[in-house]
């Protein structure tokens, strides 16, 4: 567990904090370079790019087709003869286009020809609901990426933990995944002006509780601390942890909390057969189930695809309403 | 061309060109008056490639669409108030609210789907070709999609497959100089799209994809080769969108210069095709305007009729996930 | 839960079940076609269509080019218009080449358009390790399929199952997967000689037992009952759950059986992490909390991709061993 | 071909393609002989195209591999001992015995993996091009791939890139008429996969994959191009396995005729070097037989150290899984 993070006066946008990461990752790393489709002419269509061409030049920020394998593709190739590749994927929805490279080329490499690539590639891609942008471009894969030995997953939920993820991120020596999520990119928050990396696979807790302790997975940090807020009136108190990395995840941590408050939930916005809320919900009851008073809850999306209706897409993601609905559930109060 | 489209042909494209570009202009209106949500492809400036091709197809062909896809949707029969319905998210869309702008689409006449996956369409087309032949009817599949498109790895797949199996399926590609912001030729080495029909043994074609009537003829030609069995042509039409990527005036990316977008506009396909009409006293002037002005009448109905139309309820969420026996 | 099986005499292996399965399947409905690569002239490399080229012709038995999103783009496209595709794709691995249109097509395009599509489409595929086919050719990743709602996914350990659950998937009016085991082909067992189709979502209790529930997943079953054999020998009874259909899983017979035993483990081949025993032990605590005297046990391969070398292999797989030492650490004897 | 290629070229050349075609036969064997686990496709009969080309690379130059892999392994410079030693599963195998015959590879001479997935080399090799480029060096990336790996959307996708960025690339076609037991004309509807070049703006060139000397040539001259900043190039090597498609004998599927086989073996490659060499007074038929002979006792002692090795301990398992700082 990390401690809370670092204070800093100045506010901007998780948008504005992605560019950064970017940025000082490219200053940092004079073999980093941004690859994708959209990101240098356009700056990316979520924005997240804006002015990196300008400043480093199109050796280094890299348009490309149409043609996700290719680019995972070019990543590999290109980290395992000694760049740092930072790979954009758009839509963690087109994860399906380019799934063989990332599965059995970037993620088995190292071990299948006996340790001797090393991949210090980054892929960046922005995941979730709730801009009507329907079925297939709206989805939360995490679990198909976690589920893959030799990668590493991050789902920063903070404009902090988004330029400290990516930072981390470019930093590591192994593939890695950065989930960013596009409901948030308007969000704001404290974030040092100097690069930083926060710790890969450390959970932090975003709020102290000692009733039930919610792991909340991405956005739904947010959606947890509103609910916690509210219960708090009522006298319930949530401690809400934010995973930040999803692989390896941060079981520790968990742990501690579920001993501490002897209840469990975990939520996410991804369908809740097979999310990795049924792996942490194991992992609760496997290390703490002498202290649960209460079965691990889970909630998560229903069983169906990402809907367009606004109000149908808005009753398909859990809410703080949701959250603390099912926190009472758990606590019978 | 020495004999050309009859009459009838010549109204009914220009009907069918009509009706894209006011549905487009007014839904564009929609969302940036923020009455429909989610991510708005615009179809204004190609109208001519929709309409050529589907004047040749009845009910039973079959297309796929893309992201870009209320022309082809329109152009194959798509009714306004269902379409502007799904748009605004309602139980009356063609897809219930629950696709919107990119899966807007109509499986009862030969639509299967629009799609937002770019290049998601086209692996589709060749298993419906493959079920035309299949079945010994005279069904033919046509795929639209993109010049951008046309860098996916499942273009490749699918053209190959059709070829091998000469399936009657058409492969149409829009090619409008850019696939989002990334113009053609920082998206691929090739200036035209059609060249890579050699590499899979089908003829390539290239037209003018802001004439109608070549898009017309060169389209009936490949479907006609399609309906006899002789397999899949790649059709290129050269194109523009006169809209940004997403909405009408997008999001203020420096891509493209107003000089061009302004050239491109003077050969705007309604506008060409309703000179060649009047001069060729097929539909005079004020005969194209009232056109117009029905089709916009119909599209201002049907947007009331659609905002008008009821939400799905939460509860249906689930009814179409898996099919259950009726 | 459905009862066991039928008695027949006639047995035969794995492999010629699957075959009997598609043969019949294609008599039943003349819509059904075979596509995949090397499916019609070699009858696969697994052998599992031998004969079906020389029975139906090339017009329904159907070699492809290697192009697995076309291959599943196909099935379809030719299912939204009448036809009923029996797909393959060879190893499970290759999923990755043809998850776009596995996920963002065949899963959706029914909810997506409004309910207009139907979609009956079956994809055959091979999975599991203990071939020395290394990391790209042994995987086990049905909780990639699990997560995606739209699909169903059934995984049968006998011959009488892969033969019904072949006939009940081409039956079946949604897309639907069957996931063969590739080291199971030459396993015997009774097989009728008439189609029958085994029930989608209705688990089946291969032994039953008192003091623990095993999940098993895939061929585990059959480590599974040789666990239990071998436990049975010291008094110590093992319940033996085969799910056969993992999506919709049979919650249900679990429960039931948990009630009864008060212990539960899972064991499958996929790494743990993220596997689909997460989702089933988070469902049994959830469901069963206050009849469990121990925390539900998992067992899965460790986190790493599937190694060549044999005895490496064989240490990375779970087996009989392994489940009995589980079962016996879950119950404390 | 006025002058060609120099001596010392031509029995570093013959010496490339004996050591290949010694290593699968003892390879062969040694599955035939329940030696080594796993798959095995053997390279036998395709020995120019690995040669011919690998002649130009050196230890920086960077391949792509394929599940057919052993003979590009040992072309590049791949040693027997590792290589049988990977076969066998052992610790001191090239992949530490965590790969096996699909993955046999070495890093530390630019091999960026052998590949069990059909198609998986071309945009690794397209991304090891780019940081070539990047890096402004003057190496080069070759990849291999079949006639069936070229209908796999990946080639599509790798192939545009690499013309667009101009890198320094060599697409290789090692076209051997089958993807496992399904003939050309039965995965593709054209002959010659080189016509696929064109469709990406890059050369597509056709040569006699039996004829070492033809491939060296067409590669020199493709690799130089490359190196030049010329940009990539497409070359189809028309060759022949003689093996079947898994092992020696395979499976006993029905797919090619003893005749066709026949015929193609009469071209066998080292053959056809060995008869030019002789006759042009640069090996004779005996100095020839002394290299095979050397070479094979080469085998015999690599594969005794190979089945001397110790296997992997099952504690190191996840020692590779994850980079963690030496
Ligand atoms: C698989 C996939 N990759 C990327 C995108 C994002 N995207 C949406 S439209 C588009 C451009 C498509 O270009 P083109 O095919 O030329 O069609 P156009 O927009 O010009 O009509 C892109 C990259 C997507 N929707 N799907
Ligand atoms: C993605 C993928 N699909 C299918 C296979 C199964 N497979 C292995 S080798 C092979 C044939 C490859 O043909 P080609 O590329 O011509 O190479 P060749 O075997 O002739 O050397 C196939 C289909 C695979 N390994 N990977
Ligand atoms: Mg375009
Ligand atoms: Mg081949």
């Amino acid at each position: 567990m990390a401690a809370a993070t670092d204070q800093a006066t100045r506010e901007i946008p998780y948008v504005k904090a992605i560019t950064e990461g970017v940025q000082q990752s490219l200053h940092e790393f004079p073999e980093a370079f941004l690859a994708g489709e959209d990101v240098a002419v356009a700056g990316s269509v979520f924005g997240i790019y804006k002015g990196l061409l300008a400043e480093f030049g199109e050796k280094r920020i890299v348009d490309t087709p149409i043609s996700e394998a290719g680019i995972v593709g070019l990543g590999v190739g290109a980290a395992a003869t000694g760049l740092r590749p930072i790979l954009d994927i758009m839509f963690m929805d087109f994860l399906g286009e380019c799934m063989d490279e990332v599965a059995n080329q970037m993620a088995k490499m190292r071990f299948m020809f006996g340790g001797k690539a090393k991949l210090p590639v980054t892929v960046l891609m922005m995941g979730g609901a709730g801009m009507s942008m329907a079925a297939q471009h709206s989805q939360s894969l995490e679990a198909w990426l976690c589920h893959l030995p030799g990668l590493k997953v991050m789902m920063p939920t903070t404009p902090y933990d988004a330029k400290g993820s990516i930072i981390a991120a470019v930093r590591e020596e192994n593939p890695i995944f950065v989930i960013l999520n596009k409901l948030s990119l308007g969000i704001t928050g404290p974030v040092p002006e100097e690069p930083y990396a926060i710790p890969i696979g450390e959970a932090i807790i975003r709020r102290e509780g000692s009733d039930i302790s919610v792991v909340a997975i991405g956005r739904m940090v947010h959606e947890a601390l509103t609910a916690a807020e509210e219960l708090a009136k009522d006298g319930i108190s949530l401690e809400v942890i934010d995973p930040r990395t999803v692989q390896p995840f941060d079981t520790a941590t968990v742990i501690a909390s579920v001993q501490k408050t002897h209840h469990a939930m975990i939520v996410h916005e991804a369908v809740r057969f097979a999310g990795i809320g049924g792996e942490i919900a194991a992992q609760i009851q496997e290390e703490a189930f002498d202290y649960l008073d209460a079965p691990v809850a889970r909630l998560g999306a229903p069983f169906a695809p990402v809907p367009y209706s606004p109000p149908l897409e808005k009753a398909y993601m859990p809410d703080a309403k949701r959250i603390a609905a099912t926190a009472r559930e758990t606590l019978g109060r | 061309m020495a004999d050309g489209p009859s009459n009838e042909v010549l109204l009914d494209i220009h009907e069918r060109m009509v009706r894209i570009r006011i549905f487009e202009e007014e839904a564009g209106k929609l969302m940036e008056n923020g009455k429909v949500p989610g991510a708005l492809h615009l179809y204004v400036g190609q109208e001519a490639v929709a309409a050529g091709v589907m004047a040749h197809l009845s009910d039973a062909d079959q297309i796929t669409s893309t992201h870009r896809g209320h022309g082809h949707v329109v152009a194959k029969g798509g009714q306004f108030k269902e379409m502007y319905a799904e748009l605004y998210g309602r139980v009356t869309g063609y897809c219930k609210g629950m696709g919107g702008s990119m899966h807007i689409s109509n499986f009862d006449i030969g639509i299967l789907g629009a799609n937002g996956i770019v290049c998601g369409g086209p692996p589709i087309a060749v298993g419906a070709a493959f079920s035309n032949k299949y079945r010994e009817t005279d069904q033919v599949a046509v795929t639209f999609f993109g010049d951008g498109a046309s860098n996916e790895g499942a273009f490749h797949e699918a053209a190959n497959m059709a070829a091998l199996y000469k399936l009657p399926c058409l492969f149409v590609c829009e090619n409008n100089g850019f696939g989002e912001y990334t113009s053609q030729k920082r998206h691929q080495a090739i200036r035209d799209v059609a060249d890579r029909a050699a590499g899979y043994g089908m003829p390539g074609v290239i037209v003018d994809g802001m004439d109608v009537i070549a898009v017309y003829e060169a389209a009936g030609e490949a479907i006609n080769r399609a309906r006899r069995g002789e397999g899949p042509t790649l059709l290129e039409c050269k194109t523009y969108r006169f809209y940004d990527h997403v909405g009408v005036r997008g999001m203020g990316i420096d891509y493209r210069s107003d000089d061009e977008v302004k050239e491109w506009k003077q050969r705007d396909p309604i506008k060409l095709l309703e000179d060649r009409l009047a001069e060729q006293d097929v539909l005079s002037n004020d005969d194209a305007a009232a056109v117009h002005e029905r089709v916009r009448s119909e599209a201002m109905e049907a947007i009331a009729w659609a905002d008008a139309s009821p939400y799905p309820a939460v509860e249906n969420l689930l009814d179409d996930v898996y099919y259950n026996g009726e």
